[in-house]
Parts: structure tokens; C-alpha cells; sequence
């Protein structure tokens, strides 16, 4: 079975600068990987890439088994992924639940997706019909979680999947994760949280400074890799 | 495509609904640069009701460029342009869904200048159907060219201000043309018009095309 | 700046630029001596000689403006992106030269520095659709990089000609309905030295764009070639960050 | 007060250095404006001669709305409203900072509109003092009053639209004395033009004024 | 000693709705209250209330010994305090250091203590100079940190102070925070990072549907109430 990510050497520019340094990463289908790092690693540089929304300088990129070197092929991805990223991309204007349907519809997605994805996230009732504009943090965070759910994306890529959310929402994430996988998405995960991220995890990498090895470049996949100067080394950890 | 075209088109005329801006701001505007213009033209030389073509349009033009950089002030919140291009909506469709929208609200904007010149200046209205013809053929072009530079803007910080420079050289044909085939209607010699009107017409189409076909090029850059 | 000569230039280009050199000393001759002055304009017309050759360069200039964003569009070469922005930055160059000169021809002729003479309209509104690209072509060079920059102002490069070509048309249709008076025309039909003078103007102003045009290219280029050698040092020192890891650094 | 009016100018001209809004796009818009009169103005019929000083203050004006809009674009920049409220900046300050940035900008405008209008409208320049005069005053008055209600404006995601609707309005008796000011200067008979000029000049110390001492209150309002 | 915040049956109106309705909160001056809560709780808007942002619709608000029911001594409240919220309020063009400057001056910071404050955060070097548009989440989150320092408010209102920071960008948040209490400030944070908050909390309080008291409004103090609906129960925890 083909690996869903598989990134050889992948650098990749914001500006000038290589936020991107060669990262070589593999992940398996129906693999949940967390990525790990300090700020300003590269990590959402790294998911922006592998949803298709950024150019690869250099290195390959192949994702879902697009070439992401090939700009049409790119293109043709990025309806199949879904991400949830520190900017959320909501119509402030709209309701929650006009967002979710919008973007639902955008992707495909019939009525009882929708409704289901609104309810997964605890997002019926009063909110449903709040504008996006007068939600709190935590209740942003939600909607746009189930804007992606809404989408049923292949591979899920979720950029701090638990930051701004309470108690029960971070175990509501979980499950939607644990659920999508069942189902056969990948998951594909950056956060600080760390405790909760690699429990829930099949396997950590560590991004610093633009690549998976800390320090030599280009030294192959690096899962194992020790964590340079990271309090928790980014040890394996298998279920 | 025209599915998402309904889709985008119905999504951007809710949030009207929901915020008024055309119809609270955008209409209002519209009749206070009738006012400035008449203000600012001394009306005891009749240059007001001379020049009304003129001020017409110039005055679409301006509400025009607010529409268009509403429009997209929408989209540039935050990530939205990622949101878009992730959303699997055919770019072409975003396209017309937005180029509708706008279309819309010109509409709007046009009838009521249309009545405020009528009223303000003191024009009598001939050639209608010539009139009702530059306008649909005006309101498309604009809108089809406010949509494809106006995703251009959208995403910079710049937005208010790039924009104008961007949009307003090309749109001047059709300041041009319309100006011209209004004054032809106005002026009751409708012949000279319709050639105008072609012109609009073209640059409608060539537009649209064009947009339809390049939007997807622009959306993806970032 | 990683060139190994700080310059730009090459035997080629001065060869090139020697020659343009000659040939303006040439065209100052001619223009001002040894042809004739025009029986309408008097010596007025002297202008002409640089005035028409600048406006052609001009739109020379933003055709291959064009030209470079649709290629650069097809191919994602740096040679087309940089060659657009270098057409640009010549042609504004030019186009600002055919206004004053214009403005000055105007002064003797029509008595006025403007009149609202079709070329002269779409002259202005082509010096501004240039500014608006290079602005956006600014913005792209800072927001983007190598592979992605250059989308917004590859579309605006692209429709610059086409939009130039409405323009112009639709002033000069607009304008054409009622000639006015006010400009009374050399009829076109100039012959002898005028005619060869304007002739040799055109030649040699186009070897004063191509030989700026070339070396803004290069100097483009070598900024191009910065950021590539750039690039791999900077991929060193991000890489590098790893070592130190932990702090946002 | 002062010190904090110039930590604020000082900071919005850093922002104008590094992204040259007002140089690269402002400026160009003037031109357009100039020429999209002209276009929609037929020239032939002297229009735009003997109407100069009132489309030189028109445009001025439409400037002006996008010089404001952009300065407060910075602003409202997310929960930077918070953070001025928080800053413990005097809100006179705040204002006056602005205030003067907006109008170092507007002046930049006002001269190259006037040798605009000079070259493409053919205007003679007659009694120069009262132009200065005119054209300090009313930009005086345009950047305080533009300034007051730019930053009710600002937070709001309707600005674009909602500034010019808030603002046009209360500009008019500018562009109406700036207006009656210049055709006096123009036409020769400075006298007239006096009162007018002084006319603005109340304009301008009133809103300087209130702005000063209300900026405070209307920060309040989020 | 006066309380630096005192709370009672506050109530607060985002549009109609009483995003606050009824705290009674109670913090002595040089102490760590933690609020916690779930999503849409109120907890933000508790923080802007005491930082002398919202209005009090009903009930008394004293915070620094402003009444908050003055507009006026309301204003002259917030520049004692500070604030760090969702949104960062930095200026995207600017970069870092003018950024930090420029808010540190305004609040008539010394050069020393701004350059510090840049220092503190790890924001000196390559980042100094950064614009703050091309900043990532956590680069962000630190500069209006520094900022926040630069200013040396008396009262530190922390909006999820941890979230998108690494694991020393926490330990650094707590050092900071230590250290301003040591200094004689007084720290009120809402956070959803329940370990590491409680861990640097003296005392903690649960915000539920807009009020300290899980249910009926007005109930006095609830410093150790039982945190309704919430997992791990508000224990006040005293180190
Ligand atoms: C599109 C750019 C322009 C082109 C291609 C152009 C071309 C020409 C040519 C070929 C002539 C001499 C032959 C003739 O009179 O027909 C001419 C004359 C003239 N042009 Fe231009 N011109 C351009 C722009 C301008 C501008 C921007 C101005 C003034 C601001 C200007 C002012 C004049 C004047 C004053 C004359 C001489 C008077 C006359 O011959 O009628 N031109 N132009
Ligand atoms: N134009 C630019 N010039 C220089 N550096 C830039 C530019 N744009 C981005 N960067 C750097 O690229 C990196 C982007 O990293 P990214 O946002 O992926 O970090 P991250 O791992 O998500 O960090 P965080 O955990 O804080 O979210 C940052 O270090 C940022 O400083
Ligand atoms: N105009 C409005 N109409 C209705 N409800 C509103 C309105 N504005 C805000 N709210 C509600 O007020 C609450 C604001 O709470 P606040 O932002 O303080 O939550 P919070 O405790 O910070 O949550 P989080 O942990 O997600 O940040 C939310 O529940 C929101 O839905
Ligand atoms: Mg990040
Ligand atoms: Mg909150």
C-alpha cells in the first residue's frame, strides 16, 4: 500500500527565507504522526506544503500520490486533503452552521454530513445560528473542525488540533481522529500539547530548523530521530 | 462549475443580507457623489445636466470599485484565500459566483443613480433601450474585470489602495463607451450608440472569458 | 553581490552602448542642424525626433512586458520574470520621456502643455497601468519567492498589452468622433531629411533601449542569482538552527 | 500629549516607508481621477477649465478617503483597537499623530493634483496666497475631521464602505469653501476667496479641537 | 491590603447577550488566579472586563482600586494593566523590535527595559529584525509577550498564556510570570492547558456559563466551589 506523505530532501521557501530545509518524512496510510518542534520549526510550513499550498523548491513531494512538483497535480489534491490551521477562514458575517454548509457543499458534502459534523462538534442548539463574529476562541476552533469533518477529507492535517479547546473538546478531537482513521483517513498533526498529542499519536518526528534530522541534512527519514535540544525526546512510540 | 457559481454567488449575496453594506452604504454613496458633483459643479452653468453621462458612470465607477474591494474584503479574512483553494470549488466558478454578486449589487447602484441624475440634474431620459442595453453590458464588464483584479488585490494588506490603480485604467473604455452611448440615448440620436454599446459588450465577453479561464492561475498563488 | 566585476556590463554591451552614444551625437546633429525646420511648427518640430522615437520605445517596452509574463506563465523561468519587470522599468522610463516631450512639443504647438489628444490620454492612463504593475510586482518579490512569486503580477504583465490596445483604441474612437481643431497635424507624409532624421531617432533610441534594457535585465538577473546562491548558504544557517534548537531562534 | 502625537506620526511614516503606499498607489490614483474626469468630462466643451477648482477638490477628496481608509487599515489590524486603548497613549495624541500623518500625506497629494490640473486641465495660477492658504487650511481640516471618523470606521469590517458614506458628508463644506476659495484665486478677485479660507480655517480648528479632546470618548466606542 | 480584583455579581453585555452573568472573583495583590472553564465560558470576557475594556452592566467591578463603573477610572486603569489576548495587536508591517518598541515607548518604557523585554522572549537576533507578518503562531505569541513585558503592568491578564508556545516558550511564560509577582504584580489567566497552569497557579477558579458559582448567579465568592461540568474539579491548589 502507498505511503499517503512521503517527502525526499522537500525545501521549501517563504520568501526567501527555507522555512522548509529538507524534510524527508514518511507516513503510512491510516498512520496518525504528530510533529513536534520548536517555534518556528517549520511545521505548519511543513502541513501548508503537504496540502498542496505551497510550492517545493526543491527535494519531492509526493502526497496521496500527487507530485506535488507538478503543479496541476497539486491542485488536484487539495480537495482530498482537509486542514485545520491557526487561521480558520470563516465568513465572520455567516452563521455557524451557514459556514459549515458552505464549505460542506464546496467539498461535495451531502445535508446529513453536514448536520452530522455540526452536532460531532457540540455545535447545534444556540451556536448553530450565532454569526461566526461573536464566538469565543474555543467555539471558533469547533466550527471550523467541523467544516473539515464536513469535507470527509483523505488526509487530515491538523496544525495544534487542541489548542483553544476545553477538557471535552480536546477528547471530542481525539475521537473524530480516532474515527477518521477507523475509516481510513491519515492523520497528520503539529502541537505543544504534548501529552495529549502523543498519546494519541502512532509515532513522533521532530522538525527543527527546517528538517527532521536535527543538525546533518538529508540523512534519510529521521522518526526515530533523537530530539535535539527538546525537553521529550521524539521517541517511537507505538500503541 | 455554474453549480459552484450558484454556491459562491449565494453564499456572498447572504452575507449581504446579513450585513447590508451595499444597501446601507454602498446605495448611499452613490447619491452623495451626486451630491459632491453638484456641489463642486457650480449647477447655475448647466454643466451638470450637460455632463450628466459623464458623472453617471464616473459615479458607478467609484461605487463600483467599493463593491468589488467589499467583495473581497469578505474573502481576505483570515485564510480564506486557503480555504478557497482547498475548498474543490472549480475556480472558474468562484469566478462567476463573485462577478454575479457584484453584478447584482451594480445593478442596484445604477438604478438608483439613474433615478438621483433624473431627479438631481434634471436629465430627460430618451433611448431607453439603448440605456437599458449599456447598462447591462457596462455592469458586466465591470464586474468581470472587478473580479479578476480584485482577487488580484485581495490578500494584501494593501487591498484599498492597489486595487483603484489597478482596476480604474482598465475600466476606462468603458467609462468611455458608456459615457458615449448614454450621451448618444440622451442626445436622441441612438444610432452613434449602439457601436459604443458593441465595444462594452466585447470587453464583457473578453473579460468574462478570460477570467473564467485565468482565475485558477490566480487563486493558487499565495 | 556575488558578480565578479561590479558592473554589468560586457563587450557586447558597450560595443552596443558606444554605439548608441554615436548615433544620439548623430541624431543632436540632425535634429538640430541639418534638417530643416517644419514650415507649421518652425523649429518646434525638433522635438519630434526624440518625442515619437520614445513613444514607440514605450510600447515596445510593455509589448515585451507581456511577452515575458505569458512566458514566464507557460515556463516558470527566471530569465522571462526578470525580463518582464526590466521591459517595465525601461518602458516607464520612456513613456515618462514621451509625456514631457510631448508636453513640451505641446506647449509651442497647440499653445498648451495637454490637450486631450487620443495618444496623449492613453499615453498617461499606460504610464499608470506601469506603475500598478511594478507595484504589485514589489509586493510579489517581497510576499513570494522563485516558484510561486509573481502570480498577480504575471496575470497584470499578460493583460498589459491587450488593455494598452483597448484603451488606446477606445480614447482614440472617442476622440476621433469630433477631431478637434486645436491639433493641426504634421500631415504624415514628412519627406526627405525629417523623415530620415525621425527614421534615424527611431533607430538609435532603440539602441538606447536596448542597451538599458539589457543591463537592467543582468542586474536582475544577478539579484536572481543572489538569492539562488543565497539560497543554499541560507539553507546551511536554517538548517543550523537545529543545533541550537529550543528558543524561537 | 505631544511626545505621544509623535510616537504615533513617527510610527505610521515608518509603516508609509516600508510599504510606499501613498507614493506608489495614492499618488497614481490622483492622476486617474484627474483623467477619468477628463474622459468623462468631454473635454472639447471647456468643462474642465472653467470647473478645475471644484474637480481639483473632488479628487482631493476621493484621496483623501483612501489615504484615511489606509490609515486606519493599519489600526484595525487584529485587536490593535484593544491595544491603542490599552497603549496608556493620550488619546489627543493618538489623534494628533494621526492626524498629522494623514496630512502630510494629503499635501503630498494636493501638490501633484495642482500640477495635474495645471498641465491636463490647462488651469492659469492666479493669486498663489490664498491657494496656499486654501489648501493648508482645508488639508488641516480633511486629516482632523478624516481622523475623527476614521477611527469610528476602524474595528468595524465594513470600513471601506462605511468611512465614505460617514465622511463625505461632513467634508462637503471643505470641498464647498475650498471649491469657492480656489475659483476666486483663480478668477482673480482673491478678496472673495478670503472668507471662505477662513471658512476652512475654523473648520479646521473646530474638529482639531474636538477631535483632541472627544478622540478619547471614541476610542470607547469598539 | 487592598485586592487587586473584586468582583461582584459583575455582569457584562456582548451585544444582548450577558457574556458575564454575575462573577463574584476576588484577587489579593501578588497572587496567581487561574480561570478555567469551558468553551465560551466567559473567561475572555472576564479578562477584558478587568482590563477595564468592557462595561459593567449590572453588579461593581474594583480592579487596582478603580471603580469600573466610572468610565473614567476605567480608563485610567488600563494603563496599569496588561493584557495578552487572542489577538495580538501588533503591527503585521512593522517589525519585531519596532513593534515592541513602540508599544514598550507608549507606555514609557525605557530603552533598557524594552531591549531586555526582547531578550527575555528570545526575540533578539534574526528575529529582531523579522516583520511581524512573516512571523509563525509562536514567534507571534512571543512578541506580544515582550510587549507585554516591556509595558511592566501591575496587573498581567494572560489569555491562554501557553497555547502555541514550545515547551521552554512555557517555561519561559512561567519564569516571566514568577517574576512579576515577585516584583509585586498581580497575575489573572484563563487557560485550557490545565496542568501546566494549575502548576503555576496559587489558587484556581472555575468560570461556568458566565458565572464563578456553577448555576445560580450571586452566590458570594466560590473560590473552592466544585467545578461544575468540568473534569478535573477546581481544587484550590495552595503551593
Ligand atoms: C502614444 C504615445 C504617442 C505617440 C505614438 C505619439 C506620436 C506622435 C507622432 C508620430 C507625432 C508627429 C506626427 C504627427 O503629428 O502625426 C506626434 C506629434 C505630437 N505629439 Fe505625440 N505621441 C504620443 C504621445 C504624446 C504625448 C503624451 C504628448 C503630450 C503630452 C504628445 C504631444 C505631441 C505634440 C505636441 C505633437 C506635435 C503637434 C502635432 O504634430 O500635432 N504626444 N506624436
Ligand atoms: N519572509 C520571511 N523571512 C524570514 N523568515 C521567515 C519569513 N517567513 C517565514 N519565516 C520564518 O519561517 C518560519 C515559519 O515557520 P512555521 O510557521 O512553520 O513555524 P511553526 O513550526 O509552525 O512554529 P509555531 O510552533 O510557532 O507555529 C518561522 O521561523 C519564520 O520566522
Ligand atoms: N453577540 C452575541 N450573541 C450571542 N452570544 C454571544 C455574542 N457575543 C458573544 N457571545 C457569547 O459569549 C461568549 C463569549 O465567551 P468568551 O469568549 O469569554 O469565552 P471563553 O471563556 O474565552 O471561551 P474560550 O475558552 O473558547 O476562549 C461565547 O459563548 C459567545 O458565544
Ligand atoms: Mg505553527
Ligand atoms: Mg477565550
Amino acid at each position: 500500500m502507498e505511503p499517503a506523505v512521503q517527502l525526499r530532501g522537500a525545501v521549501t521557501l517563504l520568501g526567501r527565507f527555507p522555512a522548509l530545509a529538507g524534510i524527508d518524512l514518511d507516513v503510512a496510510a491510516g498512520e496518525i504522526v504528530l510533529l513536534r518542534g520548536p517555534n518556528g520549526a517549520g511545521k505548519t510550513t511543513l502541513l501548508r506544503l503537504c496540502a498542496g499550498l505551497l510550492p517545493v523548491a526543491r527535494g519531492t513531494a509526493t502526497v496521496l500520490g500527487h507530485n506535488l512538483t507538478d503543479r496541476r497535480q497539486a491542485r488536484s489534491l487539495r480537495r482530498r486533503v482537509g486542514l485545520l490551521g491557526h487561521a480558520t477562514g470563516l465568513y465572520d458575517e455567516l452563521t455557524v452552521s451557514d459556514n459549515v454548509r458552505f464549505w460542506g457543499r464546496a467539498a461535495g458534502a451531502s445535508s446529513e454530513d453536514i448536520v452530522g459534523a455540526l452536532a460531532a462538534c457540540g455545535l447545534d442548539g444556540r451556536l448553530a445560528d450565532l454569526a461566526v463574529l461573536s464566538l469565543s476562541a474555543g467555539q471558533r476552533r469547533r466550527t471550523s473542525l467541523a467544516c473539515l469533518l464536513a469535507r470527509r477529507p483523505e488526509l487530515w492535517l491538523l496544525d495544534e488540533p487542541h489548542a483553544g479547546l476545553d477538557q471535552d473538546g480536546r477528547d471530542l478531537v481525539d475521537g473524530l481522529v480516532h474515527r477518521a482513521v477507523q475509516a481510513g483517513a491519515t492523520v497528520l498533526m503539529a502541537s505543544h500539547d504534548l501529552d495529549r498529542a502523543e498519546a494519541l499519536a502512532d509515532r513522533v518526528v521532530t522538525v527543527v530548523g527546517g528538517t527532521t534530522t536535527a543538525g546533518a541534512p538529508g540523512a534519510g527519514p529521521t522518526d526515530a530521530a533523537p530530539a535535539a535540544g527538546t525537553p521529550a525526546g521524539g521517541v517511537a512510540l507505538v500503541p | 462549475m455554474f453549480r459552484d457559481a450558484g454556491l459562491v454567488a449565494g453564499k456572498d449575496l447572504r452575507i449581504e443580507l446579513r450585513s447590508r453594506v451595499t444597501l446601507q452604504q454602498v446605495l448611499p454613496f452613490a447619491v452623495l457623489v451626486l451630491i459632491l458633483f453638484g456641489v463642486a459643479l457650480d449647477p447655475d452653468r448647466g454643466i451638470l445636466t450637460r455632463a450628466s453621462a459623464g458623472l453617471f458612470w464616473v459615479a458607478v465607477l467609484f461605487c463600483a470599485l467599493l463593491a468589488i474591494q467589499r467583495a473581497f474584503t469578505i474573502e481576505a479574512a483570515d485564510g480564506g484565500r486557503d480555504a478557497l483553494r482547498l475548498s474543490g470549488l472549480e475556480p472558474g466558478g468562484i469566478f462567476l459566483g463573485k462577478a454575479m454578486a457584484i453584478a447584482a449589487q451594480l445593478t442596484a447602484v445604477e438604478a438608483l443613480l439613474a433615478v438621483g441624475v433624473v431627479i438631481m440634474y434634471g436629465t430627460e431620459v430618451t433611448g431607453v433601450p439603448l440605456l437599458v442595453a449599456t447598462c447591462v453590458a457596462a455592469t458586466a464588464g465591470m464586474a468581470a474585470a472587478g473580479t479578476l483584479y480584485g482577487v488580484l488585490a485581495a490578500g494584501l494588506r494593501v487591498r484599498e489602495t492597489l486595487l483603484p490603480i489597478l482596476l480604474l485604467p482598465v475600466l476606462s473604455p468603458v467609462l468611455i463607451g458608456a459615457t458615449k452611448a448614454f450621451e448618444a440615448a440622451l442626445g436622441g440620436v441612438a444610432a452613434d450608440g449602439w457601436p459604443w454599446c458593441g465595444l462594452l459588450l466585447t470587453f464583457a465577453l473578453l473579460y468574462l472569458t478570460f477570467g473564467t479561464l485565468a482565475f485558477g492561475t490566480l487563486l493558487e498563488e499565495s | 553581490m556575488s558578480a565578479p566585476r561590479p558592473t554589468t556590463g560586457s563587450p557586447a554591451t558597450r560595443l552596443l552602448g558606444g554605439l548608441s552614444l554615436a548615433g544620439l551625437v548623430l541624431l543632436l546633429g540632425y535634429a538640430l542642424w541639418w534638417s530643416p525646420a517644419d514650415v507649421v511648427q518652425k523649429d518646434s518640430v525638433r522635438i519630434m525626433y526624440v518625442h515619437v522615437p520614445t513613444a514607440i520605445m514605450a510600447f515596445t517596452a510593455c509589448g515585451i512586458t507581456t511577452l515575458a509574463s505569458a512566458m514566464w506563465l507557460r515556463r516558470r523561468s527566471e530569465g522571462w520574470w526578470v525580463l518582464g519587470g526590466a521591459a517595465a522599468e525601461v518602458g516607464i522610463v520612456f513613456t515618462a520621456a514621451c509625456l514631457v516631450t510631448g508636453s513640451i512639443w505641446g506647449r509651442p504647438t497647440w499653445g498648451t502643455y495637454w490637450d486631450w489628444d487620443p495618444r496623449i490620454t492613453s499615453t498617461t492612463l499606460l504610464f499608470i497601468m506601469l506603475v500598478g504593475y511594478l507595484a504589485l510586482r514589489r509586493i510579489d518579490n517581497e510576499s513570494g519567492n522563485a516558484a510561486q512569486r509573481g502570480m498577480r503580477a504575471a496575470i497584470v504583465g499578460l493583460l498589459l498589452f491587450p488593455n494598452v490596445m483597448i484603451v488606446h483604441y477606445s480614447v482614440d474612437w472617442w476622440r476621433s468622433l469630433h477631431q478637434t481643431a486645436t491639433i493641426t497635424r504634421l500631415d504624415p507624409s514628412i519627406e526627405g531629411t525629417m523623415l530620415f532624421t525621425l527614421m534615424l531617432g527611431i533607430a538609435v533610441f532603440g539602441l538606447v533601449f536596448a542597451w538599458m534594457l539589457i543591463h537592467r535585465f543582468r542586474v536582475g538577473w544577478l539579484e536572481e542569482r543572489v538569492g539562488a546562491t543565497g539560497l543554499d548558504a541560507a539553507l546551511l544557517e536554517r538548517r543550523a538552527e537545529a543545533g541550537v534548537a529550543g528558543g524561537a531562534r
